[in-house]
Order: C-alpha cells, then structure tokens, then sequence
C-alpha cells in the first residue's frame, strides 16, 4: 500500500530515525541552541565542539519529533564534520535546496549524507521537519540560543 | 445539553452531496475527510448564500441609505437573530461578532479582565485548554496582575471536580474560562455544574464552546453562561466569522476594546462616546460576507436538528473507538464517559507527523501534533498525537477506511 | 506614487460584465452604485477565487499535514506575496493580515503604542482622519497617557503642511498616523513629505492607506513609510481580510496583541514565547477564505494596472466636478490640487439625508452623513454630506445620471 | 420624477420640516436629554415642562438633521401635549408600529398629529429619523439624559 512512501522513508531514514547513532548530549561544548517547530511540536537540541582551527569538531543533539527530523539531525551530525562555520552555512543554503526541489545542482560531496532525504520535497508540510535541526545548529554558531523552522 | 442521542436517521448521502468538496480526489484516492474539528467544509447552502450577496445584494451597512445597504444591512443583522435563538440567547443584542473563538476570548480578556477584574483576582482555565483560552489569561496575568490558576483533569480526560471547587476557597477567583468540549480529548466538561460552582463562589464564567456547539444544542440561558464562544469555520460557516455571547448587564458593564467606525456614539478629539451593545464592540467594518454566510451554516444545522447530529456522531464515535481500539498498540488518549466526535490516539513506534503523512498518501486528512494544546500534551506525557474528528458528512465507512489503513501504517513501522 | 494619468484605455463594457451585481435593478431602475468609497463590488475573479477553495480545496492551515491542508496554506499564503508585491514591501514577513483598517489601526496603537511610546510622548492625526485613525488614539491616551495632537488642514481641505511641521518643535512626537486619502474630500495628502518630516524628527509614521490605494499605485520603500494599512473590501476583496505593513524591525520590536493558537511558539503556564513575525500577530484561525479571494482582487487589479485606473478615475473625477459644480445650490465640499474618485457635497435647502434617499429611489446609491468622520465635519462646520464615490466600473454616463437626477432633487425641494 | 415619494415627503412633512413651530428651547423646563443616531449624525434636545397634575405642559426641542426628524419632532411636541408620562409611552409605543409598518391599529386619537409620518415605514432606514425625537423625548421623561435611535 504504501509503496509509493519508501522514497521519504526509506531504509536508512527509518534507520537512523529509530537509533540515531549521534544523539546525545556533549558535556564538553563550546556553542548550544534550541530549535523548534511551533506549528507542530518538533524540538531539538544542539551541541558544537569545535576544534582549534574552527572547524566543528563534534556534534551532538537532542531531539523530539518524527523519523524524519531525527534522521535528519544524525545526518546532519557527520555532514557538517570537519567544516567550518561559513562552510556549513554553505551546506545548509545547498540543503535547503535539495529538500525544498529535490535538486542539488551545486552540491558539495560533503552533502552526500543527506542524500536519502531527496525526498522530502515532494511532503511539503515536512520540509520543516527535516530543516529544524539545521536551523538550530546555525543558530548554535550564530550563538544565538534559539531558532524556529517557522 | 439534554439530547441523549437517539435513532434519528440521517441521510448522509444527501447530506454528503450538500459539501462539493467531498467528492475531490486526494492523489487518485477518494477524500477521507477527518479534520473536521480544525475546521469543517462548507455545504452548498453557506457557499450560495455568500455567492448571493455578492451578486445580487451588497454594500457597506448600517450607515447607509440606499436599497444596497439597507438590504445588506438586514441580512447581516439577521445573522444575530439566528445565534440568538441558537444559542438561545434572552437578546439579540448580547450577540457580538468576532473574527474567531480567539478574537471572543482576547476581547474577554481585555475588556472584562482589564476593565472590571482587579489586580490580585483570580482567573481559572482547566487543563485541557486550547492555547486560544491559555494565552489570553496569561497576557492579562503579566499585563494586570491577576493570577492564573489551572484545574486539573483526571486520568480519564475528565475535569476534577472536587479539585476544580477547591480553587474557589479564598475567594479570589473573579472569572472561569473553560472549554465545553476538548479539542483533543473529546471530552465535554459538565457545564451547568461548574458554571454553578462559579457562580455560587461569585465568579463569572466563560465557556469555549468553538468544539461543544458543532455537537451539541447549546443553551445560554438554561446553563447560565456568563460568556459564550464559538468559531464559524468549525460550523459549517465561513472563517473570519465568530460569536462571542455576553449577558446584557456585563456587555454594558465593560469599557470598548478597538475603537473607530461603528462602534462610537459621538466622536470628538477631547472625548468620544460609545454606541450600544453589541455594536460598542464591533468597530470598523464587520465581516458582511461571512456573517452572511454564518446565518446559512446556522439554517442549514436547524434544519437538520442537533438531535439527529447528536445521534450521527454518538455512533460514529462509538465506531470509531471500538475499531481503533481493536488495533495493537494504539492507545487511544481520554476515555471520558461523556465525549464528542474527536479521537486522539498515538501508536506505537510511529510518531503522529509520520501516521499522518502516510494516511495523506491514500487519501485520508488528520491532524498531528499538539493540537495547539502544549500543557495538555504535557500533563498526558506526550509530546503529539495523531487525531480524527467528525462531522456530520463523516460515514461509518470512512471510519473503517481508517482503521484498515491504521493497520497498515503500523505494519509498515514494524 | 508617481502615476501622471494617461489616457490608458480601460474596456470599461468589459470590466463592468465582470460584476454580476452591476446588472441588477432597484425599484426597476438601473442600479448607479457611486458608494464604492463605504465598499466596492466584487468582480467574478474574487467571488470564483472564494467558490473555488470551499468546493474543491479547504482545510485549516499552518499546522496541518494532509494534502487540504497543504495547498489551502500555499494559497493562503500566496496573499502575502502578492499583497508585499502590492505595496513593494522588501520582505513577505512584513504583512500582517487583519480583518480590516480599523484593526490594524488597533493593533499598532496596542503594540507599537503601549508597548514602544512612552507616557508623554504625543501622536499626531490630521483634522480629516476617519474615525478608525481618531478612535484608537485617543484610547492609547486615556490608556497610556500620551498625547493626541491635531494637524488642521487648510479650507481647501489639504493637510497644513507648515503647522503640521510646527507639532514637532517640542520633540515629544513619537508617531503620525495620518490618512493617505481623505474618504470624504477625496484630498491625498502628500505622503513623501509628510513622512520625510515625521522622520526628520525622531517620529514614526503610519499612512491609512484604506481609500488611496484603490486608486493608486504604492510603493511604502519610496514612501519609506513605518506602517501602512489597507481594508480589503474597498480594493474589491471580500469583507474580512485587510492589511497591516510595517517595517520587520518594528514589527519584531513590538510585543504581541492578541494571544491564542499560531501566534505562538511555545506554552507554558508560567510562560509563553512567540513565534515570528507576522505569525506574531495573527493569533487563531484566520480568515482564510477571505485571503483567498484578497489574492484574486490584487491579482486582478494588477491586471488592469493602476495606470489604466488612474487615468479613468481622474477623468471621472474630473467630468463629476464639471457637471456637480454647475448646478446651482451645490457646494462641492474640498477642492485639494490632488485629488481622487470621491466627491463630497451639500445643496442648499435639502439635507444630505433626503437627497440620499430621494436618489436612491432613482436607483443611484450615494452616501450621506459624517462619514465616520465627525471631527472633520465640525471642522467644515457642517453636520453632514452627501458623497458620491467611483470605482474601477463607474462610467461617465452615470455621473451623468447623478448629475441629472440632482436638478430634479432640488426642484423637488424648492 | 419623485411622484412616489411624496408619500413621505407630503406638504405636511416639508412645512414642518422646513419652519418647524416648535424648535425653541424652554428657559423654564423639569426635564431635558439629547438623542442622536449615531450612524448618520442627526441630534436632537427636547425639553420638558409638567403642569402641576404632571401631564406634559409645554415641549420645546432643538435639531440638526434632516427633515424628516425635524418634522417628526414638531409633531410629536403636538401629540404628547397634555398626556402624562405613561401615556406618552404608550403613544410612543403605538408611533413605533405606525413608524415600522405603516399600520396602527390601536393608534389613539393623541397620534393623529403623526400620520403624516405613516409612509415612512416604506424608507427602512429613515424610520430611525422618525423616532429620534421620542427616544429624546422619553430619555427626559425618564430623566436620563441621552438616548440613541441606533
Ligand atoms: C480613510 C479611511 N480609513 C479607515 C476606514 C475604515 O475601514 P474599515 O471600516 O474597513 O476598517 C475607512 C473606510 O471606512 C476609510 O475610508
Ligand atoms: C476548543 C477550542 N478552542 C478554541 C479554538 C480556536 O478557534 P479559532 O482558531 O477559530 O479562534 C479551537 C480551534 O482551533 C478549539 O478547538
């Protein structure tokens, strides 16, 4: 019946959705935020360690949601690995595009591993979902505390 | 409120080809509408009426002298009449117009709670509020100083009575706000009983009644409502259309909340005076079109009769929740004795967005989420929920449609 | 702002078969409906636009997760595009919709005035404000204590830009809120100036926008207004549904005025927080319908061009003031340089209120009385006017009517 | 062209209308209170004298506002001459229904002076300019100061 559906749920977002293998809470971190979707109730959290050249050494997160927004959130973790700052806001303004039309034209190979949520833009209404946990890493860099996916 | 449901027997299918947009297909599947407690579809009756008056009779009211403004002005008016006797309000002119069950509440609580509570009085909500009948009394706690007290509710979903009375006891309290039916549990609370229990402790009393009134006949007078609230858009009628019911001597008590046309008596820089109730609290141009619209929704639900609704939504309710809770590991949240047509549930290792979207992909509408009721979600201990709610084109067949498609979502989480 | 009008043809045969209601009859007479200025028809583009979504596309939007719901937020939201289009806004996020003038007006004298002036600081009107831009200002003093100052218009009924500049020597002026277009001189006041003034001394500025973007193009980043607001059933939208700009950084500076469902971000008991703007302020269900069909008239209007409008409605005007002035007894009421579709006007020996009805029984709908502007009429030192208004679908011949019909009315009571 | 109206507008309507007899305000009065009808902007003031067995002595009003509430007003300080409090109300009452249908069947004698009034039932939102002046006038009597046709 749902057959149509494997394409957003997918083996690994059902994977990653239900054992997450990044999501815990940093004790040692240098930046932190919140974000959340108020229209339906997603949250999460994220810790960014970085490393003495800048770039993220480690990430961790907190989440309460969906498969999509969990997975989401733990690939994210090791998208972002390694790079700095201004690079993962690079790779956020690539992701969005890739989950708001399916289409990366310029997508560094460092987006690989958000790959299996091509998808996501044929659900509109969970576009949301799989963009909060990077909203609220870059609100995390931005040391800003708090971000929506409004 | 005493309609035990009873066998009426309605035609859904004439009742269903009343709603045009019934008969739309969702990705090649036929539409499974279970939405209808975040907004109904309109019949054919409020489409025309709003049609009509564009078309054949319409104008800026009340300060016109023309054959267009007087007739759209008694059209519009009409409209007050017909929640008046809905509501079986004593005068029409306790009925006022609001965008929405929130612009009712806001209004209450500017109004009432800053016009006539005092600082140190206390207003109380239950916990099982839409955030529509929270956040107003919060903004007025922060703003005046009044203090907001909570009810608690039962495991079951009911209002705690005892604990509810017990809020009353150092007779602070100044305003009850309280829904008559829970968006989210499908809970009714027992009306007369706490309005009672208000009263006796010399409180006034607002009643949400955006869920009870699509349900149930209403009755201001025999509840001894205070304040009334309901919603167009979850009627059957146009958004943009809400009623907020006051008795007479509180309407009048109250100073204005928006000032400008319409609502004024006389205007001058130094000193402006008010029109009467309800009119005191209808400034600028109202919604004509949707009110116009409202008194068709209003018809059209007189005409079919609460009882026979009544009745329809008793057994789908019963369906609904004998199929759903035949499903392993679907929990259905609330288990009130006394429920209306909603029925949240969660399932095991699926979260409601998920539930949700696939249910979209055959075709099938729910809500998800916290239901705009955040403190609710967190004294349950859940974080969302999915739910299915009725109307009067809902089928028992729909139902079912549901049901086999819930085993299935829960097949493909396994 | 800066549409000299050309002589753009409009099909004027064809625009007027766009509004059913054109062809009706009154008292078996051609309807001349000159009150667009109270309210304007709607063509079959807003009407269809409304018909369409309760028919085949309609649930509550924002928070739902099914295909309704989806496409009925895409449309709804749509509006905000097209109304930041409208108006030229740099962002989307500063549209805020309300139900119309008057509560945008309110809601800026709520949050911009309690939340940001201070007691003390002054708000400055014009002497031909409507009563929705007196009302609430005159609230926010008697509220919040600041104070309420009058610039006077000249006797040709333009604003006195000299003593407007002269209410802003003491520097205690925090915000103008002026009207754009008078609704009964017909006058534009020149809104470059005015705000270049109000910002050249610390102050903020809101324009009313209700009458003059009907007939002409704005641009509020030329203007460079603070906030600018429109009603959109006088813009040939559906009642219900109007707009509030205003800049992102004071749109985010200002607390929120209603509270309920969507205007939040999260709720708490002990606190709330609040979404961004403008979900801010735009608590509860909104009037989704009625945004709808908005879209379609901005779209529709777009269409046309406000070249084309401008160009027909300034010869219009010009052939109503031709024809109005040469009959004897009549006194045209506001001869300003700039000017719209709107003229106000007295004859001797019969009172605004039996012209009105005497050419309604001609079948001509006009307006008579204060125009909700009562401190302007005193200021004119009248009690009331009789006031024909154009729109997009008025045609000379039936200024001829108008004009024609006026003799006989004062034959009548000669 | 205005044949029809005439029915309103009646040579009796336009006399009062226009050179009212009773437009003065008394210097010497018991009870006086405005009306006004918001939604157009007539006003009205009526003042009151009672004789000593408390029927109405002596009315006097003043108006802005169209004819047909100025005419109303003159008339009515005829009808209510002489007649006590109570009975104004119940000829108050009686106009009403005159003023809204045309029609009245228990139209005392007192309300001859108002049947040039009668056709206004047929102009729906004039009606209010016809009870304006007795909404003042019954204000006064019941000593309240304002009243509003609304
Ligand atoms: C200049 C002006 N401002 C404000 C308004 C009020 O508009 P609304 O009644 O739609 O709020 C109007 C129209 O009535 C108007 O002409
Ligand atoms: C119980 C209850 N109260 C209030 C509301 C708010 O209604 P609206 O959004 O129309 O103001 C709703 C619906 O959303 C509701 O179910």
């Amino acid at each position: 019946m749902f057959e149509d559906v494997r394409d957003l749920y997918n083996a690994t977002i059902i994977e990653r959705g239900r054992r997450p293998r990044h999501m815990r809470r940093l004790d040692d971190f240098d930046v932190t935020a919140k974000g959340d979707n108020p229209m339906c109730g997603d949250r999460v959290q994220v810790w960014v360690k970085y490393a003495a050249d800048s770039t993220i050494a480690a990430t961790g997160f907190d989440a309460r949601g969906c498969e999509i927004s969990k997975a989401a959130a733990d690939l994210m973790v090791e998208a972002v690995a390694g790079h700095t700052a201004e690079d993962t806001k690079r790779l956020f303004a690539a992701f969005l595009t890739l989950a708001q039309t399916g289409q990366c034209p310029d997508c560094a190979e460092a987006l690989a591993p958000m790959q299996p949520l091509a998808a996501v833009h044929e659900y509109p209404s969970r576009v949301k979902c799989a963009t909060l946990p990077w909203h609220a890493l870059l609100a995390a860099l931005d040391d800003k505390g708090n971000a929506s996916s409004e | 409120m005493n309609d035990l449901p009873r066998h009426t027997e309605l035609d859904i299918a004439a009742i269903r080809a009343q709603f045009p947009i019934l008969a739309q297909k969702i990705r090649g599947k036929d539409l499974v509408f279970l939405d209808s407690a975040a907004s109904a579809q309109k019949p054919r009756a409020v489409i025309d009426a709003m049609v009509g008056a564009m078309e054949t009779q319409y104008a800026n009211i009340h300060r016109g002298l023309h054959w267009m403004s007087e007739r759209t002005t008694d059209a519009y008016e009409a409209t007050r009449d017909s929640a008046a006797r809905l509501l079986n309000a004593a005068d029409r002119h306790e009925i006022v117009f609001v965008r929405n069950t929130t612009e009712a509440i806001n209004l209450v609580a500017h109004s009432y709670g800053r016009g006539i509570l005092k600082p140190g009085q206390a207003v109380v909500i239950s916990a099982m509020e839409h955030h529509s009948n929270i956040v107003p009394w919060q903004m007025l706690r922060d703003a005046h100083g009044t203090e907001l007290r909570i009810a608690p509710i039962t495991d079951a979903g009911e209002l705690d009575i005892p604990a509810y009375e017990a809020l009353f006891a150092d007779g602070k309290v100044g305003l009850v706000a309280i829904t008559h039916m829970s968006n989210v549990l499908g809970s009714y609370t027992p009306a007369e009983r706490i309005v009672q229990i208000a009263h006796a402790n010399g409180a006034k009393i607002l009643l949400d009644g955006s869920q009870a009134i699509v349900h149930r006949r209403i009755d201001v007078q025999a509840l001894d409502a205070d304040f009334y609230v309901f919603t167009g858009h979850k009627l059957y009628g146009p958004t943009g259309i809400g009623v907020l019911y006051g008795k007479r001597e509180l309407l009048e008590a109250m100073p204005p909340w928006m000032g400008g046309g319409d609502m004024i008596s006389s205007v001058s820089y130094e000193r402006s005076t008010w029109a009467q109730v309800p009119h005191k609290f209808e400034a600028g141009t109202p919604a004509i079109l949707e009110g116009i619209g409202l008194n068709a929704a209003i018809q059209w639900i007189e005409a079919i009769g609460y009882d026979a609704i009544a009745a329809h939504e008793a057994a789908l309710t019963d369906h609904g929740l004998a199929r759903l809770s035949a499903i392993e590991g679907l929990t259905v949240i609330g288990r009130a004795q006394d429920r209306g047509g909603v029925i949240s549930f969660t399932l095991d290792r699926a979260h409601a967005h998920d539930i949700a979207t696939l249910l979209d992909r055959a075709g099938i509408a729910v809500r998800a989420g916290h239901h705009c009721a955040e403190p609710l979600m967190r004294r349950l201990g859940l974080e969302s929920t999915a739910r299915a709610s009725f109307g009067i084109y809902t089928t028992p067949a729909e139902i079912d449609v549901l049901a086999d498609t819930l085993l299935k979502v829960r097949e493909f989480f396994q």
